[in-house]
C-alpha cells in the first residue's frame, strides 16, 4: 500500500510500539532512545500532514484510510483521516507530545521507563483520537490516552495526588460515559447504524434526526463533553488534577487531551445535531460565562502557581465554549484556533511552572519573588507564556480569542461584553503571577532555598521542549493563516448558514 | 369418601410438617418429617402414583430421614434448652408468610385449574405401571438419567472429600 | 524600492533588531545597544525618506480568514501617518542615542534595548495600520513593551507593581477598544479605515456607542481620566523610556487613534470626549503642583497636555449640529499639532530631567536639587527651552502655537471648556516654572546635587536636537509640505483674543510661581497655604486610594469570596457531599450483609413473595 | 425390553451431538482412574493432563464450530443445539481451563486431595454445557442440580477452614432453597401447560417450545405466570440478581479462590444462558410480565452491587459484589433481547470479556491469597506494583476491563450492551447503568490505587520484607498473559468473533 | 366424589410455605435442611397431581429425578454440616456468621 495512506496509522503505532517494547522489558538506555523515536515520529508525521494538507477539500478527509476490525457489520471500522478541523489538533498533539516527551525523558523521574511508557500510550491515544474518522475510535483513543493520566497523577503526582487522581477519574468517567451514550444514541437514531463520521454526515444531511431527539442527544453530548473540558460548574477536577499531576502528564492532558471534548462538540455534535445545538446554545453560553467570569475571579484568588495555571486553563475553556455557542463558521474556526493555541501555551506554562518549582521548591506565590535576577531566561519565557495565554498579539491565543469575540457579537453583544471582561481578569492574574515569581526583591524564603542550592537558569533539557512550544506559538501567532486556511475550508462547509445544502459537500459523489 | 380421605391425609401431612418446624427436639423433628413423608406417600397413592409412593417411602423415609437421624445422633446437637426460634423472627416471618399466602390465595381464587372431576378427565390412571416409567426413562429421558449418574458420582466424591480422613494430609481437628 | 517596501522595512527593522538581540545578544550589552541604535537610525532615515520622498499609499494583505470574517494587515500611509511616523522616528532616535549614555552602566542593557526595539516596532505598527484590528494588535504590543520597559529595574517592587498596573489599566481600556472593534466589525462589516470613511460619507454611521467604546482604548493608552493612574507610576521605568513611551509617543497613540477613527464620530461621542479631555487636563495640572519628584511633575504635565489634545479632538472633529454643516475636522489638526509639538518638548523635558537625574546620581526629589544652572548649563538651557514651550511662550517655542489652536477651538465651540483649559494653562505655567526654579536656581541642596555633572555627548546631542525642534516645530511651514494634509486642518486664531488670553494665563501662572517659590528644601505652597496643598494632595491621591481600595477591598475580597464558594460550597459541600452521601448509602448496603443465614433467607422470601404477588396481579 | 425399543432409543439420541460433554465427562472419569492407577509420586501430572486435554477439547470445539446440529433438537427435544450453545461450550471449557490453572496454584498449598477438584470442575463444566443447551425443564433441572451440587462441594472444598465450610453451608441452604423455588415454578408451569381444558394445551409442558406455544395461546394464565416468576426467581439466584444476590459476598469470600472464580464466571454465565433460553424461547409470550420484573431487578442489582462494593475492602467480596453489578448490566441485555437481536450477541461478548478480566483478577488474587487463602484485604495489595510488577499489570488490565475502560474488552462489551439497550429504548435503565459504572470506577480504581499508588513515592522505606507471594510459574504466566492480551485485543479488534456476534 | 386438583395444589403450596417458614425460623441447620426437603417434596406433590390430572406421565418421571437429586443433595449437605460441626462444634445458624459485611 501507499505509505502516505498509512501514515496516520504509523503515527499511532510508532509510540504504541515503543511503549509495548518498553513494557516487554527493553533496557533503560534503549528505552530512552526508542522514546525519542516514539515521540518524534508522530510530531514529524503531524508536521508532514500539516505541510501537505491539500487545499480546497472543504470538510472532507485527507489521508483517509479504513482498516477492518471485525465489527464492520456493526458500523465500526478503524477509519483514519484528517480534515480541516482535526488536522490542527493532530498537529497540536504531535507538537505538545514531542515537547512533553522530551521533557519527560530528561526529567529524571523515578521509574522513568514506566513513566515514558505511560506517556507513549497517551501519545498514541492522542494521535489516534484526532486522526479517527470513526466516532467509536475517536472515543476509544481518547480513553486510551486518558487511562495513563490517572495512573501518572496517582503515582508521580504531587500533593493530594490520591484524592486528585480519584476525582479526576470519576469526573472524566462521568463525562466520557455521558458522551458515549450520546454517541451511541446518534448511532442508533441516525438510522444507518454506523459510527463513521463521513457516512453519518452525508446521511444526516439528507434525513436529519427529529428535533426533539436532537435536543436530548445534544444535551447528553454537551454535558458529557463539557465535563471533559471542565465546563463550569463541572470543573473542580481540573485544577486539583493539574495541581497534582506530574508536568508531562499535565502538559499532555491540559494541552491536548482536554481539547477532545471541544473537538467532539465541533466535529460531531454540531454538524450532526444542528437543531439540538440551537436549543442548548443559550445554556452552554451561560455556563461558559461562568467559566470565564467566576473562574476568572477564582483564579485571581489563587495563591498556588500550579493551581492558578489549572484554573486559568479552566477559564480559557469558557471562551472555547462561547465560540461553539455561536454556531457559526467564524466561531467554530476561532475555537479550533484557540484550542491549538491554548494547548501550546498551557503546556508551556505547566512545563515552566515545574521548572520554577525545581528552583524554588514551592508553588506558593507568596514565598517566591525576585527569581528573574537569577534565572533571566526562565523569567522571560515564563512571561512569554503568560502573555501568550492572556492573549497578547503575536502569540497564537490572540487569534482564537479575537475571532471568537467577533463571532460572539453576532450571537449576543451582552455576552461579548462579559466575555471580553474576562480578558481583563486574565491580565490581572497572569501579570500578578509573573510579578510574584520573578520581580521585586527576593523573599526570605526564596533566599533560604537559594542558599541551599543556587537556582540555575533553564537547562537545555528544559529549553528544548519549551522552545518547541514557544516557537509554535509564535509561528501561529505571526502567521495564523498557515493553520486557519484548512480550518476555514472545513468550517465553511460544516457551519454554512444553510446546513442542508452545505453539508452535502462531504457527500462522496461530489 | 375420597374427599374425606384426602382431608384426613392432608391434615395429617400438614400437621407433621408443622411439627418439623416447631419441634424443639431435633430427633422429633426428623421423625415428624418421616411421618409427613408418609402422608405425602398417601397423597401419591390417592393420585394413583403407586410407584412414586413406594419410592418416596423407600428413598426418603428409608434413606434420607435415616441419614438425618444418624447425623443428629452423631453430632448430638440437641437444641434442647433453648427455644428453637426467636419470637421476633417468628413475627417477621409470619408477616412475610402472610404476604406469600395472599399470593397463593390469589392464585387459587383466580387460577384456571382443571374444571372437571378426576374420573371424567382421565380414564385409566397413567403412571401406575413401572414399565411406562422405564420406557420413558430409557428413551426420552435417557440423557438426564446419565447426568444423574454423574450427579451421584460427584455427590459421592464430595462426601468423601469432605469427610474422609486422608493419609498424610492435614485434617480436621 | 517602492514605498511599500520602504514602509515594510521601517516596520520590520526594529522587529529584526529585537529578534537578533533576544536570540543572540542577550549577554552582549554593547552589541545590543549598537544594533538597536543603528536599526533605529536606519528606521528614522527610512521614515524621513518615506514621509518626505515617498508616495501616500494604501496596501493590505489578507492575514486570517474564517467564514465571513476576514482580517487583513495593511498599511495606510497618508499625511497623518507620515507625520506620526516622523515624530516617532525622530524622538525614538533621540531617545535611543540618549539611552546610550544614560544606560551605560546598566547590566541589563540588552533587555532594555531589545525592549526599545519592540516598542518601535509596535508603535510604528499602530502608525501604519490600515484597519482597527491591526491597530489593536499593535496597541496591545505597545502595552507589552511598555510593561517590559517599566519593569526594567525588576528588583524594585515599585517597578514591578507599576508595570503590572500599567498593563492592567491599559487592558481595562482595551476592553472597551476591543468591544468597539468587534461591534464595528459587526455593524459595518469592516474595520478598514478607508472603507469606514466611505461608509461614513454615505451616512451609515450613526451610533455613538462604537466611537465611545473605541475611545475607551484611547482613555487607557493616553491615560485620560479615570484610567490615568498608571502613568505617574510608570515613571518607575528608566527616564529615556518615560520620555519616549510615556510622554512623546505611546501615550499619544490614543490621540492618533482618535484621529484615525474620526469618521465614526457623532456629536454625542465628541461631547463626552471633549469633557473627558478637559477634566483630565485640569485634574492633572492640579496634581502636578504638589509633586516633589521631577519625573512625576512631568508625568502629570504629560497627562494634562494629553487632556488638551483629547479635548481638542473632541471639540472640533466634526461640526456640531448647531453649526449647520460638516466642518473641516479642525480638531484633528489641533490635536495632532499639539501632539507633534508636545512630543518634542516633552521628550526634551524628560530627557532633560534624565540628564539631571543622571547628573545627580539618581536623585529625583526636586527639593534636594537646586543650583544645577551652573553645574549643568547645557541641560539648563535646553530644559528652559522645553519649559518655555510647554507654558506657551509666544513665538519663541512650539507649544504656543499648538496650544493657541486648541484654545481657539474651545473658545469657538464651548466657552466652558475654554475657561477650564485657560485655567489649566495658568496652572501649567505655575507648576513648570516652580519646577524650573526649584531644580535649576539657587544653590545645591544636597550632596548629590552639588556633585552634578553634565552627561556625555550621547546625552547632550539629543537634547540639543530636541530643543531645536521644540523651538521651530511650531511653525508648520518648517515641516515642509509633506504633512499639509494635517496642517491644513489646524485652526488658526483670528484676532487678538486668543493671543492675549494665552499670554495672559502664561504670565499669570509664571508670576504666581515666581512669587511663591524660592529655591528651598521645602514646599512653599504647603507652608503658605496648607489647606490648598492638602486638598491638592488629597485630590491627587484620591484616585489611587480609590483604586487601591477597589482592588484590595472589593475585587480581591470578591475573588476570595468566589474562591471560597468554589472550594467550600462547590468542591466541598456539593461534590464531596454527594460523594459522601453515596458512600454512606454504600456503607448501608454493605451492612446488609449481616452474615446470618436467616437474614439472607428473608431476602429470598421477600423476593419470592414480591414476584409471586406481581404474577398474581396484586400490584 | 425389546431390542427394537433399545434401537429406537439409540436412534433418537444422537450422542454425537453432545460429544464435547461426553469427552469432558470421560476425561473426568479418566482423572479418577489415573489417581488410582498412578503411584502417589506421580499425581502431580494429573492437573496437567486435565488442562491439556481440555485445551484439546477447546481446540476441537473451535475447529468444529459448525456442528451440523445447529437449530436441531436432540434427545427427544431435551436439548437444542445452536450457535449460541456452541459459543457457550467454548466459554465453559475456557473457564474450566482457567479454573484448573488457578487450582494448580491454590490447591497444593492446602493439604487436601486434589484430583477430585479437577474431576468436579470437569463434570460441572459438562453439566453446564448441557444446562445451557437444555430445551426441557427436566433436563434443565437435572443439569442445574448437577452443577449446583458440584458447586456446593467446590465451595466447601477446603474443609479445614471454618470460613470455607460456613460459605459452603450458606451456599448449600440458599441454593437448595432456590432450587425448591425453581422446582415449584416448573411444577406450576407443567400443570398449567398440560391442562387439557385450555387452548393449545400440551402433553409435554416442560418442553420449551411446547410451553411457548401454550403461553402464546394463554396470554394471562395466572398459574403459568406464577410458574414463570418462580422459575425466574430460581435463575436469579444463579446469576446473583437482587434480591437473590445476598449470598454472593459471603460465599465468594469463604470459597477457595479457584472455586470463587468458577462460581463468578461459569455459574453466572450458565445462569444467563438459561435465562436467555427461557426468556427468548419458553417465556417469550410473557414478556409483558417479565420485562418489568427484570427491569426492576436490573436497576436494583446494579445499584445494590455497586453501592455495596463501594466501601468494601475484602477483595473477594468486592469481586462478588461487582459481579452482582455486572449481572445487573447483563440483565439489561436480557431485557433488550426482547426487542433487539443484537443484545444476545452483546451478552455473549460481555460474558467473554468478563471471563478474561475476571480470571486475570482471580489469577492475581490466587497468587496473593497466601497459604491459608485468607490474604484478601486491599492492604495486602499494597506495594504490589513494586514487588510484583507483572501481577500488578495483569491486575490493572483485569480491573480496567471489568470497569469497562477502553481499550479493554470490557468496554466493548458495555458498548454493545449500550447500543442494544438504546435500540430497545431502555433509556431509564441506561441512566442507571451510567450511575452504576461511575460508582464502580471508584472501587475498581481504589483497588488499583491500593496496588499502585502507595509505592514509589513512599518516603520512608519500612524495610519489611515483601509479603510472601506465590511464585508465578511459566505456564500460569503464559495463561495470565493470554488473558491480558485477550482483554486488550478484544477491545478494538474482534475479527471473526465480532462478525459472528453480529451475524448470529 | 374425589378431591379436585386445587386441593392438591393447595396442599402442595401449604407444604411449600411451611417448609419455607421452617427455613426462616429454625436455628438448627439440620432442621433447616429438613425443611428444605419438605419444600422439595411439596413440589413433587404438585407435579404428581398435575401429572395425574393432565394425564401425562412426565410429571411422575420428573419426581423420579427429583427424589434422586434430593438424596444426593442431602448426602452432600449433611457432609458439609458434619464437617462444619467438627470445626465449630455447633450447627446453630446464629453462630455461623463469621462471614459478614
Amino acid at each position: 500500500m501507499d505509505p502516505a495512506q498509512n501514515i496516520l496509522l504509523l503515527s499511532i503505532l510508532a509510540p504504541l510500539a515503543v511503549a509495548l517494547a518498553i513494557l516487554c522489558g527493553l533496557p533503560k538506555r534503549h528505552s530512552i532512545i526508542a522514546s525519542y523515536f516514539g515521540f518524534g515520529a508522530p510530531a514529524a508525521i503531524a508536521l508532514w500532514c500539516w505541510a501537505n494538507f491539500p487545499a480546497g477539500i472543504g470538510a472532507q478527509y485527507a489521508f483517509l484510510n479504513r482498516y477492518a476490525t471485525g465489527l464492520e457489520g456493526f458500523g465500526i471500522s478503524l477509519a483514519l483521516g484528517l480534515n480541516g478541523i482535526s488536522m490542527p489538533l493532530f498537529v497540536l498533539a504531535g507538537i505538545v507530545g514531542l515537547a512533553a516527551g522530551l521533557y519527560a525523558i530528561r526529567s529524571g523521574a523515578e521509574r522513568l521507563k514506566v513513566y515514558l511508557m505511560l506517556l507513549l500510550f497517551m501519545q498514541a491515544g492522542l494521535m489516534g483520537a484526532f486522526a479517527s474518522v470513526d466516532v467509536f475510535f475517536l472515543y476509544f483513543f481518547h480513553e486510551l490516552a486518558l487511562i495513563p493520566t490517572f495512573l501518572m497523577v496517582g503515582i508521580w503526582g504531587g500533593r493530594d495526588r490520591s484524592y486528585a487522581a480519584m476525582k479526576l477519574t470519576i469526573y472524566l468517567t462521568v463525562g466520557a460515559l455521558l458522551s458515549l451514550i450520546g454517541l451511541v444514541a446518534i448511532y442508533v437514531q441516525s438510522g444507518i447504524e454506523t459510527f463513521d463520521l463521513t457516512f453519518l454526515r452525508a446521511y444526516l444531511a439528507e434525513t436529519p434526526i427529529s428535533d426533539a431527539v436532537q435536543r436530548n442527544l445534544f444535551g447528553l453530548l454537551l454535558f458529557g463533553f463539557g465535563i471533559l473540558v471542565s465546563l463550569w460548574p463541572f470543573h473542580t477536577w481540573a485544577p486539583l488534577g493539574y495541581g497534582a499531576a506530574p508536568s508531562s502528564a499535565a502538559m499532555l492532558h491540559a494541552g491536548v487531551l482536554k481539547k477532545f471534548g471541544l473537538y467532539g462538540l465541533i466535529q460531531v455534535a454540531l454538524p450532526l445535531l444542528p437543531e439540538g445545538a440551537a436549543e442548548w446554545r443559550h445554556l452552554m453560553a451561560l455556563l461558559a460565562l461562568g467559566n470565564v467570569l467566576v473562574i476568572g475571579l477564582v483564579t485571581i484568588a489563587q495563591r498556588d502557581l500550579k493551581q492558578m495555571i489549572g484554573y486559568s486553563s479552566v477559564m480559557h475553556m469558557g471562551y472555547a465554549f462561547l465560540g461553539i455557542a455561536c454556531l457559526s463558521a467564524v466561531g467554530a474556526g476561532g475555537v479550533v484556533l484557540l484550542m491549538v493555541a491554548h494547548g501550546l501555551s498551557v503546556a508551556l506554562l505547566f512545563l515552566l511552572a515545574t521548572s520554577i518549582h525545581g528552583r524554588t521548591q514551592t508553588f506558593d506565590l507568596a514565598e517566591m519573588g525576585g527569581l528573574a535576577r537569577r534565572t533571566p531566561v526562565l523569567a522571560a519565557w515564563f512571561a512569554a507564556a503568560v502573555f501568550a495565554s492572556i492573549g497578547l498579539p503575536g502569540f497564537a491565543n490572540f487569534w482564537g480569542e479575537l475571532v471568537i469575540f467577533v463571532a460572539l457579537w453576532e450571537y449576543s453583544p451582552a455576552m461579548t461584553v462579559a466575555a471580553i471582561a474576562g480578558v481583563v481578569l486574565s491580565a490581572i492574574y497572569g501579570l500578578r503571577a509573573v510579578a510574584a515569581v520573578f520581580f521585586g526583591p527576593e523573599t526570605e524564603a526564596m533566599s533560604r532555598v537559594a542558599a541551599e542550592k543556587a537556582p540555575e537558569d533553564l537547562a537545555w533539557s528544559e529549553r528544548v521542549p519549551a522552545l518547541i512550544l514557544l516557537a509554535a506559538l509564535l509561528v501561529i501567532g505571526f502567521w495564523p493563516s498557515s493553520l486557519s486556511a484548512p480550518v476555514d475550508a472545513a468550517v465553511n462547509v460544516l457551519f454554512a448558514p444553510e446546513p442542508t445544502t452545505a453539508v452535502a459537500g462531504v457527500l462522496p459523489n461530489r | 369418601m375420597g374427599i374425606f380421605l384426602f382431608n384426613l391425609i392432608a391434615f395429617f401431612t400438614v400437621a407433621c410438617a408443622v411439627g418439623v418446624v416447631v419441634n424443639r427436639n431435633t430427633v422429633n423433628a426428623a421423625l415428624c418429617l418421616m411421618l409427613c413423608l408418609m402422608g405425602v406417600a398417601g397423597v401419591f397413592v390417592m393420585l394413583d402414583a403407586y410407584l412414586l409412593a413406594a419410592l418416596l417411602v423407600l428413598v426418603y423415609a428409608g434413606a434420607v430421614v435415616a441419614l438425618f437421624l444418624f447425623i443428629i445422633m452423631l453430632l448430638d446437637a440437641q437444641g434442647g434448652t433453648r427455644a428453637p426460634f426467636r419470637m421476633a423472627t417468628a413475627v417477621a416471618s409470619g408477616i412475610s408468610l402472610a404476604l406469600m399466602l395472599v399470593g397463593v390465595a390469589a392464585l387459587l381464587a383466580r387460577g384456571t385449574f382443571a374444571a372437571e372431576p378426576l374420573e371424567a378427565a382421565v380414564g385409566p390412571p397413567v403412571g401406575s405401571v413401572l414399565k411406562e416409567y422405564a420406557q420413558l426413562l430409557f428413551t426420552t429421558y435417557l440423557l438426564p438419567v446419565q447426568v444423574i449418574g454423574f450427579l451421584l458420582l460427584i455427590a459421592m466424591l464430595g462426601v468423601i472429600v469432605l469427610s474422609k480422613r486422608f493419609e498424610g494430609m492435614e485434617d480436621i481437628r | 524600492m517602492t514605498s511599500v517596501q520602504i514602509a515594510l522595512i521601517v516596520l520590520l527593522l526594529p522587529l529584526a533588531s529585537a529578534a537578533v538581540i533576544a536570540l543572540f545578544l542577550r549577554k552582549a550589552g554593547n552589541a545590543a545597544a549598537t544594533v538597536s541604535v543603528l536599526s533605529c537610525a536606519a528606521l528614522a532615515a527610512a521614515s524621513l525618506v518615506l514621509s518626505y520622498g515617498g508616495q501616500r499609499f494604501e496596501a493590505s494583505a489578507e492575514w486570517l480568514r474564517l467564514g465571513d470574517f476576514t482580517l487583513s494587515l495593511g498599511i495606510r500611509f497618508d499625511d497623518l501617518a507620515a507625520l506620526m511616523l516622523t515624530i516617532v522616528a525622530v524622538v525614538g532616535l533621540c531617545v535611543h542615542v540618549f539611552s546610550l549614555g544614560y544606560m551605560k552602566d546598566d547590566a541589563a542593557r540588552p533587555r532594555y534595548f531589545g525592549g526599545l526595539s519592540v516598542f518601535m516596532f509596535s508603535m510604528i505598527g499602530i502608525v501604519l495600520a490600515d484597519n482597527l484590528f491591526m491597530m489593536f494588535i499593535f496597541w496591545e504590543l505597545v502595552g507589552f513593551s511598555s510593561w517590559l520597559l517599566i519593569n526594567h529595574y525588576l528588583e524594585k517592587q515599585s517597578a514591578a507593581d507599576a508595570a503590572k498596573k500599567a498593563f492592567i489599566v491599559n487592558r481595562v481600556g482595551d476592553f472597551g477598544f476591543l468591544l468597539g472593534l468587534v461591534w464595528c466589525q459587526a455593524a459595518y462589516g469592516t474595520t478598514n479605515l478607508g472603507d469606514l470613511g466611505t461608509l461614513a460619507a454615505e451616512g451609515a454611521v450613526v451610533s455613538a456607542g462604537i466611537p465611545l467604546l473605541l475611545f475607551c482604548g484611547a482613555v487607557g493608552k493616553s491615560a485620560q481620566m479615570p484610567l490615568h493612574v498608571w502613568l505617574p507610576d510608570a515613571m518607575e521605568g528608566p527616564t529615556p523610556v518615560s520620555a519616549l513611551i510615556h510622554a512623546a509617543t505611546m501615550v499619544a497613540a490614543g490621540i492618533f487613534m482618535l484621529c484615525r477613527i474620526h469618521v465614526l464620530m457623532v456629536p454625542d461621542a465628541l461631547h463626552v470626549i471633549a469633557w473627558v479631555g478637559t477634566a483630565t487636563a485640569l485634574y492633572a495640572a492640579l496634581c502636578a503642583i504638589t509633586q516633589s519628584d521631577i519625573k512625576k511633575v512631568l508625568a502629570y504635565s504629560t497627562l494634562s497636555q494629553l487632556g488638551y489634545m483629547v479635548a481638542a479632538f473632541g471639540l472640533g472633529s466634526v461640526a456640531f449640529p448647531e453649526a449647520g454643516e460638516v466642518a473641516v475636522a479642525t480638531g484633528i489638526g489641533a490635536a495632532m499639532f499639539h501632539l507633534a509639538t508636545h512630543a518634542f518638548f516633552k521628550a526634551l523635558l524628560f530627557l532633560g530631567s534624565g540628564s539631571v537625574i543622571h547628573g545627580c546620581h539618581h536623585e529625583q526629589d526636586i527639593f534636594r536639587m537646586g543650583g544645577l544652572r551652573r553645574a549643568m548649563p547645557f541641560t539648563f538651557a535646553t530644559f528652559t527651552v522645553g519649559v518655555l514651550a510647554i507654558i506657551g511662550m509666544p513665538y519663541v517655542a512650539a507649544g504656543f502655537f499648538s496650544k493657541d489652536a486648541i484654545l481657539h477651538l474651545a473658545l469657538e465651540h464651548n466657552r466652558a471648556i475654554f475657561a477650564v483649559l485657560a485655567f489649566t494653562a495658568v496652572l501649567t505655567a505655575f507648576y513648570m516654572v516652580r519646577l524650573w526654579i526649584l531644580v535649576f536656581l539657587g544653590t545645591p541642596r544636597s550632596e548629590a546635587a552639588s556633585h552634578a555633572h553634565e552627561g556625555g555627548f550621547t546625552m547632550t546631542a539629543p537634547l540639543g536636537l530636541l530643543a531645536v525642534l521644540s523651538v521651530i516645530g511650531g511653525y508648520t511651514a518648517i515641516w515642509g509640505g509633506a504633512f499639509d494634509g494635517v496642517w491644513e486642518l489646524v485652526p488658526h486664531a483670528e484676532g487678538a483674543t486668543i493671543i492675549v488670553a494665552s499670554v495672559g494665563v502664561m504670565i499669570l501662572g509664571s508670576a504666581a510661581a515666581f512669587a511663591l517659590y524660592r529655591p528651598a528644601a521645602e514646599d512653599a505652597l504647603s507652608r503658605a497655604m496648607p489647606p490648598v496643598f492638602g486638598t491638592l494632595s488629597l485630590l491627587r491621591s484620591s484616585f489611587d486610594a480609590g483604586y487601591d481600595y477597589y482592588v484590595a477591598k472589593v475585587q480581591q475580597r470578591f475573588a476570595l469570596l468566589v474562591n471560597f464558594l468554589e472550594q467550600i460550597a462547590l468542591a466541598g459541600l456539593i461534590v464531596r457531599g454527594l460523594a459522601g452521601v453515596v458512600g454512606l448509602i454504600g456503607i448501608g448496603a454493605r451492612a446488609l450483609h449481616v452474615g446470618n443465614l436467616h437474614a439472607y433467607v428473608y431476602w429470598f422470601l421477600i423476593g419470592t413473595a414480591l414476584l409471586w404477588a406481581w404474577a398474581a396481579g396484586i400490584f | 425390553m425389546s431390542p427394537e425399543l433399545l434401537q429406537q432409543a439409540a436412534a433418537s439420541n444422537q450422542w454425537l451431538a453432545i460429544a464435547p460433554e461426553i469427552t469432558l465427562a470421560l476425561i473426568a472419569v479418566l482423572l479418577l482412574v489415573l489417581e488410582m492407577v498412578l503411584p502417589k509420586g506421580q499425581h502431580g501430572v494429573i492437573p496437567g493432563i486435565a488442562i491439556v486435554s481440555q485445551v484439546a477439547v477447546l481446540a476441537g470445539l473451535i475447529f468444529n464450530f459448525q456442528t451440523g446440529f445447529e437449530g436441531f433438537t436432540t434427545f427427544s427435544g431435551l436439548l437444542r443445539h445452536s450457535a449460541d450453545g456452541q459459543f457457550l461450550r467454548i466459554f465453559f471449557v475456557l473457564a474450566s481451563i482457567f479454573t484448573c490453572l488457578l487450582a494448580t496454584i491454590a490447591l497444593p498449598r492446602q493439604k487436601m486431595p486434589q484430583v477430585e477438584f479437577y474431576h468436579l470442575v470437569l463434570v460441572v463444566t459438562a453439566a453446564m454445557m448441557v444446562l445451557s443447551q437444555s430445551n426441557h425443564f427436566v433436563m434443565l433441572f437435572v443439569a442445574l442440580e448437577t452443577v449446583t451440587i458440584g458447586l456446593y462441594i467446590l465451595v466447601s472444598y477446603f474443609r479445614t477452614s471454618a470460613l470455607t465450610l460456613e460459605a459452603g453451608l450458606k451456599f448449600l441452604i440458599l441454593g437448595a432453597l432456590s432450587s425448591s423455588i425453581l422446582l415449584f415454578g416448573i411444577a406450576l408451569l407443567y400443570g398449567a401447560a398440560g391442562n387439557p381444558d385450555l387452548p393449545a394445551s400440551t402433553a409435554d409442558g416442560m418442553n420449551f417450545d411446547q410451553l411457548r406455544t401454550f403461553l402464546a395461546a394463554n396470554p394471562d394464565n395466572l398459574l403459568a405466570s406464577a410458574g414463570v416468576v418462580l422459575v425466574i426467581a430460581g435463575i436469579a439466584f444463579k446469576i446473583g440478581a437482587v434480591p437473590f444476590q445476598i449470598w454472593v459476598p459471603d460465599v465468594y469470600q469463604g470459597a477457595p479462590t479457584p472455586a470463587t472464580a468458577f462460581l463468578a464466571v461459569s455459574s453466572k454465565a450458565a445462569g444467563f444462558a438459561v435465562l436467555l433460553a427461557l426468556t427468548q424461547r419458553a417465556f417469550l409470550p410473557y414478556s409483558g410480565l417479565l420485562i418489568p420484573i427484570l427491569g426492576a431487578m436490573a436497576i436494583a442489582t446494579i445499584l445494590f452491587g455497586n453501592l455495596a462494593a463501594l466501601t468494601q475492602t475484602n477483595v473477594k467480596r468486592l469481586v462478588g459484589l461487582s459481579g452482582v453489578a455486572h449481572a445487573g448490566y447483563l440483565l439489561i441485555g436480557v431485557i433488550a433481547a426482547f426487542a433487539d437481536p443484537l443484545a444476545v450477541g452483546a451478552i455473549w461478548f460481555y460474558l467473554l470479556a468478563y471471563l478474561l478480566a475476571s480470571f486475570a483478577v482471580f489469577g492475581v488474587m490466587v497468587h496473593l491469597a497466601g497459604a491459608d487463602d485468607e490474604n484478601q484485604e486491599l492492604d495486602h495489595y499494597a506495594d504490589l506494583a513494586r514487588n510484583r510488577p507483572f501481577l500488578a499489570g495483569i491486575l490493572a488490565i483485569g480491573l480496567g476491563s471489568l470497569a469497562g475502560i477502553p481499550p479493554l474488552a470490557g468496554f466493548m462489551g458495555k458498548l454493545l450492551l449500550f447500543v442494544s439497550a438504546y435500540r430497545a429504548g431502555l433509556y431509564g435503565l441506561l441512566a442507571v447503568v451510567l450511575a452504576g459504572v461511575v460508582i464502580s470506577i471508584y472501587y475498581y480504581f481504589g483497588w488499583i490505587r491500593a496496588a499502585f499508588f502507595t509505592v514509589w513515592r513512599a518516603g520512608d522505606e519500612k524495610g519489611e520484607a515483601p509479603r510472601e507471594v506465590t511464585r508465578v510459574t511459566p505456564g500460569v504466566r503464559a495463561a495470565l498473559l493470554v488473558l491480558a492480551v485477550g482483554s486488550v485485543l478484544l477491545g478494538f479488534y474482534q475479527g471473526a468473533l465480532g462478525q459472528w456476534i453480529l451475524a448470529r | 366424589m374425589t378431591p379436585g386438583l386445587e386441593s392438591y395444589i393447595g396442599l402442595s403450596a401449604l407444604l411449600f410455605a411451611i417448609g419455607f417458614f421452617g427455613v426462616l425460623l429454625r436455628k438448627n441447620t439440620l432442621v433447616i435442611y429438613m425443611c428444605l426437603e419438605l419444600m422439595l417434596i411439596a413440589s413433587t406433590v404438585a407435579l404428581v397431581a398435575f401429572s395425574r390430572f393432565n394425564g401425562t406421565l412426565d410429571g411422575g418421571v420428573f419426581v423420579f429425578f427429583i427424589l434422586t437429586v434430593a438424596a444426593a443433595e442431602v448426602a452432600v449437605g449433611l457432609a458439609i454440616i458434619v464437617a462444619l460441626f467438627r470445626l465449630r462444634q455447633t450447627v446453630e445458624v446464629d453462630k455461623l456468621n463469621h462471614l459478614r459485611n
